[in-house]
Order: structure tokens, then C-alpha cells, then sequence
């Protein structure tokens, strides 16, 4: 066999039809959550849960249109969005900084950690009045809220990540000469960096969760304002708009950070 | 014989407004009308409403606003059969309308200066909402005339100090301490007399098939109420009762002034009308015209209950 | 009775030609582990020099402290006791004995990583490291992930990253275990062709004997568990060695023996 | 040298005495959150935060020993504790077994991935009212409302931990023999429990932050609910009491966690 | 043209004696990276059989595919086409060239991990271990955690588990890449006496044709990537072998040299 084996054009079409079919899988996997809606509006339309208070999506699709129609349900979206992203980006900053250090730095982690593990846990819905005091009771504070949310998760899981960064990456790292920056940088970033995806998955979820909670207090717009709003005056159709919206709001969120991971992360199974 | 009693669920929030409810337990009306009663915490209006009318809990009481308009527009099955609690016709209010120290010692000392100025506001659709625009309309202003925030007391406090809101609606006990602490005074107390907070609901099926249960209910309800209101407050074991429910120390709760309600616990329609329009004003209710209460509100069995506590 | 200091002092100067490179003196290295309540005594009383510019290898048999004593030499373990010295401006560069290959980085990425670090103009990363993917017969995987190289590859990627950046001296820790002859006998023969071009101290870990004379000035040898030192043997033979001619030396089977017979005195079964 | 090397008893102790002073570091790390209390005191006293809402914790002290000594605090502790740990339960197991389940098999992450993606950003407030419909008012609808925070947690790290599974070890399993069930039970698990770890700790907080919510108008007892009250009436001693107590409440768990890692986790760091 | 079929069967069955265990027939495997675009043809037309009972060594350059095989083999990996069959019982033991040792177990745990899969009672389980750990000079390490071993340690650790449970087939990549030469010797006479006891089939990829010498029956010779078996020596020597008088055997010789010039053929480099 003097001339070595290759594949014909057809055999490297059978190889990446595995890959192709794969990247449909995931992009039609997407829709899965509609199968959410058709159970809610199946168990509506039979009467399995009580339409007075959990009308069928088909029913709330008019207020839906309605809203979308007068624009008004995009104000809502966007100062929410304007909001979650703003604490977003304060609170993760910060986590991921001081996970990587508390990580690498077992002195800091001993005095550290504990006081975190103590914070952690204080009730946020008590020291909310605390945080208008300090912050007003503007926009400010609701970005504290999420901040404080998020620096919790991602704090601990790149915590966790950091703890888990085999040793002989860093012993590579210390022996290339890295400074304890670049071994920060270079080794126990991209190290942690499976387990920060888990952690920005979880805070981005957990971000419209607390600003559907703090939009109850001081704000006027936003879709959490909504919800409650509704909620406060029994409009359940709009009610349940604002709900879809903002659970769909963080669906998307989670997709986009997914969709990093798989480019950010590339050496990891998805 | 314990066990063949009627087994009630009633739905309750732990403010003092509730206290008949509380006392009527804790003194054993409920046991003496022969009713094995539970007190169960809820929230709010909506979803004690909610509980009543999908039949998950029985009875319940809860306050007006647009929430009940429009859920008994939608067909929520309740039965409403006594007043809860109405605002007393006098100075102190319970619920009096607040500016803070900072405003105060900025030059505001009327209604007509919160013109433009933040306004603290617990939520939409509530009593807090009716009662700030009343005191509002002592000014000559309306709602939007000022900056509505929609903030729960305790935070108003923080609100009031930082500078956040320039005035705001408040509750017994919490007016005190605002008071106390220095941070807001008494702007308008006289804004809400006579107005009506809430109401006692039963599940409809419920109501329909144990009348006589209902009937025993509301007796005991009333029995409580005309303790507490002639007097009652003043009692120390009376105060201890409501301090449990309600989490609030026996000593914030001696001499403050709360909510009352009618003798034979009727409910002023008159000032449930006056509401719903002001909420049809607000653009807060979903339909049209007024809604016909007397299809949800039995005054007969109220009558029963007044007849059976008498004979008592 | 053993007279050991417990200062650790390591000298960063460069030395006069011929002088010592690494002089290591009773060192002890012992690990305890807390939740077992276990000690593991992996070095004792090692001592030994490397001249500038020697290169040396180390055998012993399978747990007996090699890598251990090279970690310390490396900085990357604390000695329990006794003293090293490194005559060197530079730390050593160290090839890993397990898979040392960075996951997320791809192959040139990898080998490019302690000139990245130095901060090294990005033009003459590149001109380095495809050097080096060459020698190592890697060009064709420059932007291969480690996940998609077999064994013998990632070995080659840590050998050429632990040359890419020149530095005085070298420690490999079975460099060449997982290669086959071929590849091997080609990558030795770059190793000593570098080695002699720039003057390199290389300390140099193998199980093969042969491997052991082929490149080595010196052969230590170790003994089993707690590892020290029993053997410094020279190796005799000119260089450039031919490797086919050095097996029909006498003194190359007299050599072979006597490693055997050092390193099956006390076997560890 | 004939007689192998030996290390004498003062060596041994020296290297025993190297753990013994991390053990002692450890113990000593526990108390910094005291630090915290220190700062807060000097924050109060020197007048730099608000007394009326931020007292010296030496002025709450005796608040709190009033609180004790009428053994008042051991009820709402008891009463949190309770609703905490059924709830913590009722998440964790799930959400590990789905987080498992999901890792391994790529056909059901398709499927219920996005699924679980666009469940968990749905506020909580606006399914309570279903919650309270299924479960009732008492507190079997807290234990749910825990165990819905505390399930989404766990789910997402126990999965990120299994898709960081080297594949070698689900090879070492395969090739052993193991059936879906011991790859699951003896690789994915212990293979995954550094991040379940940092799930429970995680999981943890939150569920005393969630409770104290859940408790602060639905409830009669509880920490949470003794905060609630104490805000309505601005008892700033009795709710800081509170807040301190829930957050000590949520350490002592996270610290127990920790230890419970160190034993079941022993081969990683710590 | 090759012609091959897309079909994979896989049989198990046992077969009479002598038949093959193992017959490949036309394996191709190709990888497709899609973040990179890039294939790579890992072994192109493999053919061979084992028959049972027989010991058979792979020797090919590095990146060939010599591992992809054998775990094409034992199941890990899907063949692109051609075909494979596996006359056995029992899935076929593996060792794994990677460091494959569990971390979360301690020695004796990992050793035991097949026999605790198949519900071997524990006072077996700790027999058959004890044994095991024994042989592969383990004994003292038994409640060791992984992290705690040198390298050749980890690699005795894989060995001791795939003896464990005592299947027909073994499957080692380069199961004593990492040890020396004393222990290696000793587990190679191990190797052949439980193998001639039990009568097992070998498949053993190996780098040292001496190695292959002293073990096998026939040495299979594969090509550079993609790779392909260029050649099946049978290895002429009697059992039991005696590896120093081997070496006087011109026929060893002789065929160390036609494995060098096999595998030089067309080299990497
Ligand atoms: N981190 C550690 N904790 C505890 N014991 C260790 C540790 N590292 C190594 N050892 C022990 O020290 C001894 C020497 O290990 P080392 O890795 O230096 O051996 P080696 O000579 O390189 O062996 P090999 O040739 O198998 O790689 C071994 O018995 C090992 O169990
Ligand atoms: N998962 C994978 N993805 C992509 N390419 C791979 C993968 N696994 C192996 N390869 C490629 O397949 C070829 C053969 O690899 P294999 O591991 O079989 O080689 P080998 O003969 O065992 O080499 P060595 O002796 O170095 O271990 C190599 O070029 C390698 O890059
Ligand atoms: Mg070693
Ligand atoms: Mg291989």
C-alpha cells in the first residue's frame, strides 16, 4: 500500500452529517419549553386548573397583542432589562474576582471565607429597607439587590471551580515563570471557567427573579412591577403576560450564555 | 363529640385588624359556638380571595380594593357576610398621611406643598391608595399631582430619612415610631373617617350548605369584636393575645388608636361604592359599571348571627 | 548518624565555567497525611551535583522519590530538610511526567505558553514555536485541542514547551516514556544536539538503562523507597554516540550490569 | 548504608505539627465573622451609619438576652429550622439526581434542558398562588417554595458537575462493566461532589433567605416572621436580633457542609 | 479500491478452541472536530485477527492510531466502517494508556472497582485484591489515595484492575510505559504466567520492540497516521522465554532490525 488511505468525498459527508445533525438537535431542543405552554393551555381547557385564576395561554395571547400593540409591554421589558443587566455585570465582577483570589489564596480564604459564609445568608427581603436607606429608593438600589444576588453564586462556584484546578496546571504555570496575576489569568480563569458558566447560568435565572421581587418596591415600570401590579388588582391576564415575559426574558439570557460557554469554552463536553 | 365539629381554615393577615378573629380563638368563642377553628397567615387580598373561591380554604377576610372588585367581576365564588374593620371617625388615625421631619424642616407644612414632591404609596389597587389621594384631596391636588412611589412602611422609614419621599401614607404601630424616632409627623389624619378596610368571605358552596356553620362563625367573630371594641384594648390579656398574632411587643401596642367596626358588624356600602369608583377613576378595574355586590354580600346570615349572640 | 540543616537556601548567581549548577545535600523529603495518619518517606539524604553544563540522568526503581527530588529542584515542593542550591538566573524548565498539557489551550498555544508569559513579542512567539512543533513532528496539530492528540503527542507538546523558552537548566521527568523508538531516537538526538549548541545543565529521568547511556555524562542511580542516591556512575563513551556501536562496547554491557545489579539489591518486592 | 533511613520522633512531630497548625488556623477562621460585628459596632458608635436604623450590636444584646431568656427565640428558631430542613431536602435530592441524570444522557438534556432553562427564571411570586392552591396554606407550601430555590441550584451545579467529568473515568466505568446505574452511582456522583458541595453550601443560604421571605407575611412563627413583625413596627433591636440570628442559623449550616466536605470529598483541596 | 463494509457487528460467543477472538476486518476511524473543521484519519484499513489464547503486541509510532484501536475494541469508540468481532463472554479487560486511576478511591478501592460492578462478595473482593496488590508491589499502599502515588504506581494500580475480575480478553496500551526496568521485568513474567495459566488473549501496545519480543507470539507492525498494519511477524522463540539468552539468538536481532526498518519506513519526520 504505497499511496496512503483517504477518504472519499462521500465518507467525509457521512463523517460531518453526525456533527450537522447534532447542531439541528440543539437548535430544534430550543422550542422544548413550548411543550410548557401546550400543557398549561391543555390543562386550562379541561378545567384541570381554574381558569379564573390561570386563564389559557390562548386566552391571555390577546392582552398579549394588546400590549405589544401599544408598545407599552417594551417600556416594561426594557427597564427591567436595563436594571438586571446593570446589577448583573456589578454583582459577577466582583464574584468572580474574589472567587479566583479566595481560591488561590488559602491565607485570604481562611479570614475571608467565613465572613462570606456569614453574609451569605442574611436575609435579603430584611435589609431591604437598609439598602433604600443607602441607596435610595431609585433604580440604585435595585441594582444592589441583584448585585448582591449574583456576587453569591458566582462567587461560589468560582470558588469551587478554583478548588477544583488540578495541581499540575498551576505547577505548569509557576514553572513557566508566571506571576501570581498570570496564574490568575492564565491558569485559574480559564481553569474555573466551566463552573463560572454554571454560576452566570444560575445568576441570570436568579437575576429576574430578585428584580421581579424588587421591582415591588419604588418602581413604576419594569416587568416585575407588573406582575405585582396586576397581581394587586386581580388583572390576571396581564398578570400572566408579565410572567411569561419575564421567564422568556430569562430563557434567552440563559440561551446567550450557552451559547458563550460553547464559544468561550470550547474544550469542554456541552 | 370534639370531632364532629366543623373544621374551618380562616384565612387571616397578622395585623391588628384582624384581632376579633384572634380573640374570638384564643378565648374559645369559636369552641363555645361549637366550631373548631384554625387561624391560617396569608398575604393578601388576592390570593386569600383566591383560596376562598377555588374552595381550597373555607373562610377568610381580606380588605377592598380593585383586586376584589375585579376578582368578583371574574366570577371569584365568595360570599361576603361582615365587615372586617372600618376607620374610626376620630383624631388619631390609625392611618394617618406622613411628611417626613426632613420636608417638615424644609417648609413643608401643608398638602398644597407636596405639589411635584414624592409620595409613598404601599401599592396599587388597596386601601393605601385610596387614602393618600383622600388626604391629597384635603390639598386640592390628586394623585397626579405628586410623585406616587410605591413603597411598604418599613421602608418608607428609610425613605423618610434618606430624603426619598417627601411625604407617605402610614399605619399604627408604625406611624408612632416614625414619630417617635423623629423622622415624619401627622399631616392629615382626618381624610378616611368612617371608611370601610375589609371584609369576612366564605367559600359560596360552603356558605350555601352550612349556613348554620356561617351563622355560628360570624356570632363568634362579633362576640370578639364587641369585646375588643368596648374597651378590650385596654385589657392586658386582651393586648397579649393580639401581641402574638400580630408580632407586635404588648407595650407599642397600648395606646394607639386602631380600626373598629360596626356594632352588628354590617358593612357600609356606601363607602365600598365610593371606593370602586375611585378605582374605576384609576383605571383599575376591568369592566364597566358598578358591580352588583348584593349577589356576593348575604346580610342574612348576618342578621342569624346578631339574633343567635343575643340570645347568648 | 546524619548531620542535615534545616536551612533551605537556593543561590540565583551565575557560576564560573565547569562550577556546579545544582548541588543538593541531604535532602529529606517526607509527606504526612492527616486523615490516614500516614508518613511516606519519598527521599533521604539525597545528595548530589550537577556541573554546568552536564547532563546527568537519574534511574531508580518504580516510587522511589525521582520525581520528588526533581519537583524540589523545581521549586514546586518544600523540602523537609537539607539544602539545594541552583547557580542559575533562571528557574528550571521542568517536563512533567503526567499529562501537563493545558486543556484549554491548543497545541502551538500551549508550547508558546512560558513565551506568552514573558511577554514575549507575539511574531517571534510564532517563528519559536513552529521551530519546535517541527522538531517535535507537530506542525500538522498547531491548532489541535490535547483532547484530540494521542499519548506519545501531549509528551512531545511538554517537551518542546520546556525548550521553547531556552533556558540554563532543563529537568525531564520521562520525557520519552510514552514515544516509540523512532520518534524517540529522533528526539534524543535533537535533545543532545541543543544541549550541546548551548551549554544546557539538563538533569534527565529514565527508566531505560539504554536511554541512560545513550544521552547521560553521568548516570545516577537510586535506591528504593526512601530514595537516596547509591550510585554515580560516568559514562564512558565519546560523543556524538553512535548508538549501534556503543552496543558492541564491552564496557557498555559492564555498565548496563552494574546499574542492574545496583537497582536489584533491594527490589521493593 | 544498609539500614534504611529512618526519621526520628522529633522529625515526625515536626512534620505532624504542619497540620496541626492548619487545623488551629481553621478553628481560629471560624470566628472572623465576629469581625463583621466589630465593624458594625464602630460604624454605630462613631455615629458613621444611622443608630435609629443601624443600633450597635452591644445595644442589641441585651434584646437578644430578653429574647433568650423568655426562650421566645427557640420557637421561631425551631419553627425555621424545620420548614428549612424539609424543604432543603425535598429540593436537593432531585435536583442532584436530575442534574445526574441530565449529564449523563445527552437525548433527555436536549429535551428537558431548555425545559428546566425556562422554568427556573419564573418568578416565585407568581407561582405561589398555585403553590398555595396545590399545597395549602400551612407549610407544606414553604417546604415547596425551599425546595423549588434549593432544587434549581442543585440541579445546575450537580449538572455542570458531571459535564466536567474527564471522559476517561466513564471509560474506567465502562470498561469495569457498570450498568447506567453504577456509572451514576459510583462515577458521575463522586465525580460531581465538589460541585454538589458548592450546590448544598449554595442551596443552603438560600433557602434561609427564601424562608425568611416565605415567612414574612405567610407564617405566625419563624425568624422570618418575627422580622416581619419587628419591621412593621419598627423594632429595630428585635429585627436586627432577627437578622442576625438567621444568618448565624445559615453559617452553622454552610460550616457544617464544609465539614461534611472535608470528609466525604477528602481527595480534593480544601 | 478497498471495499468495505458500514456495517458493525459485534458477536459474543465462545468459540471452539484455537478459533480467533478476535478479527478486524477493514477498520476505519476518522475524528471530525467541527469547532476546527478539521479530520483526522486515525487508523485507516485495519486488518488482523487474535486467535484465542494468543498474545499479541502492537508497535507503531506515536499518533498511529494504536490506542484508537483498541478502544474501538473494547467498545469506547464507534468505527467509521469496516467491521469487528469479539468471540468472548466477557466484555474484554482494558488498560488505558491516560492516567485512569479514580481519585476518589484509595488504592485497594480502585483494584476492587470491577469486582465490586459485578457484586463480588466483600471477603472475596478483599482476597483477589490483596493478591493483586501483592503481585504489582502495592501492598503497602493499599489505603492510599491516588494523589499520593508516583506515576509507575498509577500505572500498577490500572494493571491490577484489569486482572482483577480475570476476563478472557485483555486489552494494555502501554501498561508499563512508566516503570522501570526491575519492575517492569517482573510484572512481564506476571503477565505471561497468569496468561499461560488462564489462557487468555493479549492484545499489549507497547514502544520497546524488546518488549514485544519477550511477550508476544506475533507482533503486529502499524504505519504512520493514518495507520494501517504494514506487517505481522510471527516471534519465533520458545516459551519460557529467557530474556538474556534471547538476546544471543541471532533471530532476535534480526528481527528487531526488520521492526526498525518497518517503522522507519516512512517516519513522522
Ligand atoms: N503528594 C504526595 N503525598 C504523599 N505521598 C507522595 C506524594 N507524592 C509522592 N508521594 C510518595 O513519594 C514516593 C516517591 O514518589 P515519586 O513520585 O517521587 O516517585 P518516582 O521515583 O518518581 O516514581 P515513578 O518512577 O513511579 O514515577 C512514593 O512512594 C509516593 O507514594
Ligand atoms: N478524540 C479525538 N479527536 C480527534 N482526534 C483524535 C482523537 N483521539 C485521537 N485522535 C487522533 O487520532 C490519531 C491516533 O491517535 P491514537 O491515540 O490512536 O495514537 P497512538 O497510536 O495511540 O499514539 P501514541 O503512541 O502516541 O499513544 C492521532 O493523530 C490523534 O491526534
Ligand atoms: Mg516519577
Ligand atoms: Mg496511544
Amino acid at each position: 500500500m504505497s499511496k496512503p488511505y483517504t477518504l472519499s468525498p462521500e465518507q467525509i459527508a457521512r463523517l460531518k452529517s453526525h456533527s450537522r445533525r447534532e447542531k439541528l438537535h440543539r437548535t430544534i431542543s430550543y422550542f422544548s419549553p413550548l411543550l410548557l405552554l401546550l400543557l398549561w393551555e391543555i390543562c386550562s381547557q379541561t378545567g384541570l386548573i381554574d381558569r379564573r385564576f390561570f386563564p389559557a395561554p390562548s386566552s391571555i395571547a390577546g392582552t398579549a397583542w394588546q400590549m405589544t400593540a401599544s408598545l407599552e409591554i417594551f417600556d416594561h421589558i426594557w427597564a427591567t432589562l436595563r436594571r438586571v443587566a446593570v446589577g448583573y455585570v456589578l454583582g459577577a465582577v466582583p464574584g468572580i474576582l474574589l472567587g479566583l483570589i479566595l481560591g488561590l489564596s488559602a491565607p485570604i480564604r481562611r479570614v475571608l471565607g467565613p465572613i462570606f459564609s456569614a453574609l451569605y445568608p442574611v436575609p435579603k427581603i430584611a435589609i431591604l429597607p437598609l439598602i433604600l436607606l443607602i441607596f435610595g429608593v431609585g433604580d440604585a438600589s435595585k441594582y444592589v439587590v441583584i448585585a448582591i444576588g449574583v456576587f453569591f453564586l458566582m462567587f461560589y462556584n468560582t470558588l469551587g471551580g478554583v478548588m477544583q484546578i488540578p495541581q499540575i496546571y498551576l505547577d505548569v504555570a509557576r514553572n513557566a515563570g508566571g506571576s501570581r496575576f498570570q496564574t490568575f489569568r492564565y491558569i485559574a480563569l480559564p481553569s474555573a471557567m466551566p463552573n463560572i458558566f454554571t454560576g452566570l447560568k444560575l445568576a441570570a435565572g436568579s437575576s429576574y427573579i430578585i428584580i421581579a421581587a424588587a421591582e415591588f418596591l419604588g418602581a413604576r415600570s419594569g416587568v416585575g412591577f407588573m406582575i405585582w401590579a396586576s397581581w394587586q388588582t386581580f388583572a390576571v391576564s396581564r398578570m400572566f403576560v408579565g410572567i411569561v415575559v419575564i421567564s422568556a426574558m430569562g430563557y434567552f439570557t440563559i440561551l446567550l450564555l450557552e451559547a458563550l460557554e460553547r464559544k468561550f469554552v470550547p474544550w469542554a463536553k456541552h | 363529640q370534639a370531632e364532629d365539629k366543623p373544621q374551618i381554615e380562616f384565612l387571616y393577615s397578622p395585623f391588628a385588624d384582624y384581632a376579633p378573629f384572634f380573640i374570638a380563638k384564643d378565648l374559645g368563642y369559636f369552641d363555645e359556638f361549637g366550631l373548631d377553628v384554625s387561624l391560617a397567615p396569608k398575604s393578601g387580598t388576592a390570593e386569600t380571595i383566591q383560596m376562598l373561591a377555588s374552595g381550597n380554604s373555607l373562610a377568610g377576610a381580606a380588605t377592598w380594593g380593585a383586586g376584589l372588585f375585579n376578582s368578583i367581576h371574574q366570577g371569584a365564588t365568595v360570599t361576603i357576610v361582615a365587615t372586617l374593620a372600618r376607620m374610626p371617625d376620630t383624631v388619631p388615625s390609625p392611618s394617618p398621611f406622613m411628611v417626613s421631619e426632613k420636608a417638615w424642616q424644609d417648609g413643608i407644612r401643608k398638602v398644597e406643598d407636596l405639589k411635584g414632591k414624592r409620595v409613598g404609596i404601599p401599592g396599587p389597587g388597596g386601601f393605601g391608595l385610596y387614602s393618600v389621594a383622600k388626604a391629597l384631596e384635603k390639598g386640592g391636588l390628586t394623585l397626579d399631582d405628586v410623585e406616587a412611589i410605591y413603597l411598604p412602611p418599613p421602608a418608607t422609614a428609610a425613605a423618610f430619612a434618606n430624603g426619598g419621599l417627601e411625604a407617605g401614607w402610614s399605619i399604627e404601630p408604625f406611624a408612632l415610631q416614625l414619630e417617635k424616632e423623629g423622622l415624619g409627623r401627622r399631616l392629615v389624619e382626618d381624610h378616611t373617617f368612617g371608611t370601610e378596610l375589609g371584609f369576612l368571605a366564605f367559600n359560596n358552596e360552603f356558605a350555601q350548605e352550612n349556613e348554620d356553620v356561617v351563622v355560628r362563625f360570624i356570632a363568634a367573630f362579633l362576640k370578639g369584636a364587641r369585646l375588643l371594641d368596648n374597651g378590650g384594648w385596654n385589657d392586658e390579656k386582651i393586648l397579649d393575645i393580639v401581641a402574638q398574632y400580630t408580632g407586635t411587643p404588648k407595650d407599642t401596642l397600648k395606646g394607639i388608636s386602631y380600626t373598629i367596626r360596626s356594632e352588628d358588624g354590617s358593612i357600609d356600602l356606601d363607602s365600598v361604592r365610593e371606593q370602586e369608583e375611585f378605582f374605576r377613576a384609576q383605571g383599575s378595574l376591568e369592566y364597566e359599571g358598578p358591580i352588583d355586590i348584593d349577589t356576593v354580600y348575604r346580610t342574612d346570615l348576618l342578621e342569624k348571627a346578631n339574633a343567635l349572640l343575643a340570645k347568648q | 548518624m546524619i548531620v542535615h540543616s534545616d536551612e533551605i537556601s537556593r543561590d540565583v548567581s551565575v557560576p564560573a565555567e565547569a562550577a556546579p549548577a545544582i548541588e543538593v545535600r541531604d535532602l529529606v523529603k517526607a509527606f504526612y497525611d492527616v486523615s490516614g495518619d500516614r508518613i511516606t518517606l519519598a527521599a533521604a539524604n539525597v545528595n548530589f551535583t550537577v556541573k554546568r553544563g552536564e547532563f546527568v540522568c537519574i534511574v531508580g526503581p518504580s516510587g522511589c522519590g525521582k520525581t520528588t527530588v526533581l519537583r524540589i529542584l523545581a521549586g514546586l515542593e518544600q523540602p523537609f530538610s537539607g539544602e539545594f542550591r541552583l547557580h542559575t538566573s533562571a528557574q528550571p524548565a521542568m517536563v512533567f511526567q503526567e499529562a501537563s498539557v493545558l486543556p484549554w489551550l491548543t497545541v502551538a498555544q500551549n508550547v508558546a505558553f512560558p513565551l506568552k508569559l514573558k511577554g514575549v513579542a507575539a511574531k517571534e512567539q510564532r517563528a519559536r514555536v513552529a521551530e519546535l512543533l517541527e522538531l517535535t513532528g507537530l506542525t500538522d496539530f498547531a491548532d489541535a485541542r490535547p483532547h484530540q492528540l494521542s499519548g506519545g503527542m501531549k509528551q512531545r507538546v511538554s517537551v518542546a514547551r520546556a525548550l521553547v523558552d531556552d533556558r540554563d537548566i532543563l529537568l525531564m521527568d520521562e520525557p520519552f516514556g510514552a514515544l516509540d523508538e523512532q520518534t524517540r531516537l529522533v528526539l534524543q538526538q535533537e535533545l543532545l544536539r541543543i544541549w550541546e549548541r548551548t551549554g544546557k545543565t539538563v538533569v534527565f529521568i529514565t527508566h531505560s538503562v539504554d536511554e541512560a547511556l545513550t544521552l547521560a555524562d553521568r548516570v545516577l542511580v537510586m535506591s528504593p523507597r526512601p530514595g537516596t542516591i547509591v550510585a554515580d556512575l560516568p559514562v564512558p563513551f565519546e560523543r556524538p554516540r553512535d548508538v549501534v556501536e556503543m552496543r558492541r562496547d564491552k564496557r557498555f554491557w559492564d555498565l548496563t550490569y552494574e546499574v542492574w545489579r545496583l537497582l536489584a539489591v533491594s527490589p521493593e518486592h
